[in-house]
């Protein structure tokens, strides 16, 4: 099988495995078997026609290439007996055989999967009706409850009366806490002014965790001189 | 009725469009006379009165709708999202200021609690816990806020009055 | 059947819901027995068959959906107001290991495939078809990702378990 004659009509394939089995679907070689030089020159012409094309070539065609000549080139390789006893049943097409098996059993099942919801969209639905939300009213509150949130808010801010109650303060009203402050600060702040709701170890942590949540959202940068310096946050908008 | 399965079409499209259909295109899509049209759709609604249905056609803005019955209304809005019904810290320290300093505004409420407010009282709005209560006469003319009966019931409260004032909870010493 | 009016009850809350509705959801809000708005459901299936009915209810991801009956579908697509959202070729193969693979990391997905799948994975997680399911113990801790309920209904598939199905009926030997 030679690559004269043989005119390759310029598709784009989603990757070197979709070419690959494209090519051993046109040549119609048996998938166990492949004739791997055949291939080979047939899959290089194909990244060649690519380039004067100038279309990017991705690197994963070029990691294949490279696969592809290195099982060719191993299955040119005059094998001592003793060494292809040692090695025998082991072809060095095997590995890219399985993957293109695994391949293939995904591409046939996409191909079910499009069956399907194309016979799926024969039974046409409706959008859903638009409800106001309910929001039924909160059950179990009693007057002390509201009575122990404004005492709390009190000893808050009079922190010489600051009597440490047990209190819940959630990472994310700490990171909206935290945002508020920098946008009230011009975007910039120490971390120990982060803690400003009843100055419980609690906090702390919440806010802790809520600046380390803020930087993995990429809202906010810290920087700190030496270790134990204070933490400078700095609002990234 | 010569053309039952007429009707069956005239359905899916209704269904299947969810606005108000007009009798010109449904007669155009199905090929059939505008009058034709009308006189399978009486006939749709007479049958769909049966209780067995759920569904009705209405008409409106000049076409016909597949709706719900009306009187199964209680029992489709029972679909509605159901919403977390617990109160953050947040929220009740809010909810607490409002109750406390009513009427009072978004920027009193956040110089006491030190952080922006906006969130929470989006929230104890969309909650019916308090209510806007017209602005105040200041720069900007900020909106006053309120607590409302779902709040006073949700607390077990007769009336406002059943809350302590203010000057009854200030610390009178250190030891609270 | 005595309960011809709950039939019309639960036509209402399908219309309405647009999405497949479980029947623990229908038994709730109507405070009946689950089994019993299976019979009552299959007792309108077979009422939905007369051709003077649109309608049918298919039972999809674990639910019931009213939907337009397939035979109707030439008719009710000349609407032209039906969404095409067909999924590309990258889009089938990834989900197809998705679901099958399930759950799974990016870089197991991209070793079957041989290509970057960050684009495709953000597709599908845009359009609900996989969603996010923790995170594998290993190094980097990557995402691991699973279909979601929106996956069983675009392909109308009762639930997971159809898959298995869909496998044994592949032109070639599930090698592997």
């Amino acid at each position: 099988m030679s690559s004269a004659g043989y005119t390759i009509k310029l598709e784009a394939f989603e990757g070197p495995l979709a070419l690959l089995m494209h090519l051993i679907e046109k040549n119609q070689v048996d998938i166990y078997n492949i004739p791997i030089a055949a291939i080979t020159e047939q899959y290089l012409d194909y990244l060649t026609t690519m380039e004067q094309f100038n279309m990017d070539v991705a690197s994963e065609f070029l990691v294949m290439a490279a696969t592809l000549l290195q099982i060719k080139s191993r299955m040119l390789l005059p094998r001592p007996v003793v060494l292809e006893e040692i090695e025998e049943g082991i072809d060095p097409r095997q590995e890219l055989v399985e993957r293109l098996l695994e391949y293939r059993k995904f591409k046939e099942i996409s191909l079910m999967l499009n069956t399907l919801s194309q016979e799926r969209e024969h039974f046409v639905t409706r959008f859903p009706q638009e409800f106001a939300k309910q929001f039924p009213l909160p059950e179990g509150l009693c007057l002390d409850d509201l009575l122990k949130a404004f005492a709390a808010l009190w000893e808050s801010s009079i922190p010489e009366f600051a009597v440490i109650t047990p209190e819940q303060i959630s990472v994310k009203d700490k990171m909206y806490d935290i945002i508020t402050l920098l946008r009230n600060n011009n975007g910039s702040l120490d971390f120990s002014r982060t803690i400003i709701r009843t100055g419980s170890r609690s906090e702390f942590i919440a806010a802790f965790l809520a600046l380390l949540e803020l930087i993995r959202l990429k809202q906010i940068v810290i920087s700190q001189d030496k270790p134990f310096a204070p933490i400078s946050l700095m609002l990234k908008e | 009725m010569f053309n039952r399965h007429l009707c069956g079409a005239i359905e899916a499209l209704l269904f299947a469009s969810g606005q108000p259909l007009l009798p010109e295109r449904i007669a155009g899509i199905l090929d059939i006379h505008n009058d034709h049209v009308q006189t399978l759709i009486n006939d749709m609604i007479s049958s769909m009165a049966d209780e067995k249905r759920g569904l009705t056609i209405v008409e409106v803005a000049g076409g016909y709708q597949l709706c719900t019955k009306p009187l199964l209304f209680p029992i489709v809005s029972k679909l509605a999202d159901i919403q977390d019904n617990r109160l953050s810290t947040a929220a009740l320290e809010t909810l607490a200021i409002v109750a406390f300093k009513q009427p009072v505004t978004r920027q009193e409420i956040e110089s006491i609690r030190g952080v922006n407010a906006d969130r929470v009282i989006a929230t104890l709005l969309d909650r019916l816990l308090i209510k806007e209560m017209g602005r105040k006469e200041a720069v900007g003319r900020p909106i006053l806020y309120g607590t409302t009966n779902e709040f006073l019931q949700c607390f077990g409260l007769k009336s406002l009055d059943d809350l302590p004032t203010i000057a009854s909870l200030l610390p009178t010493s250190p030891a609270g």
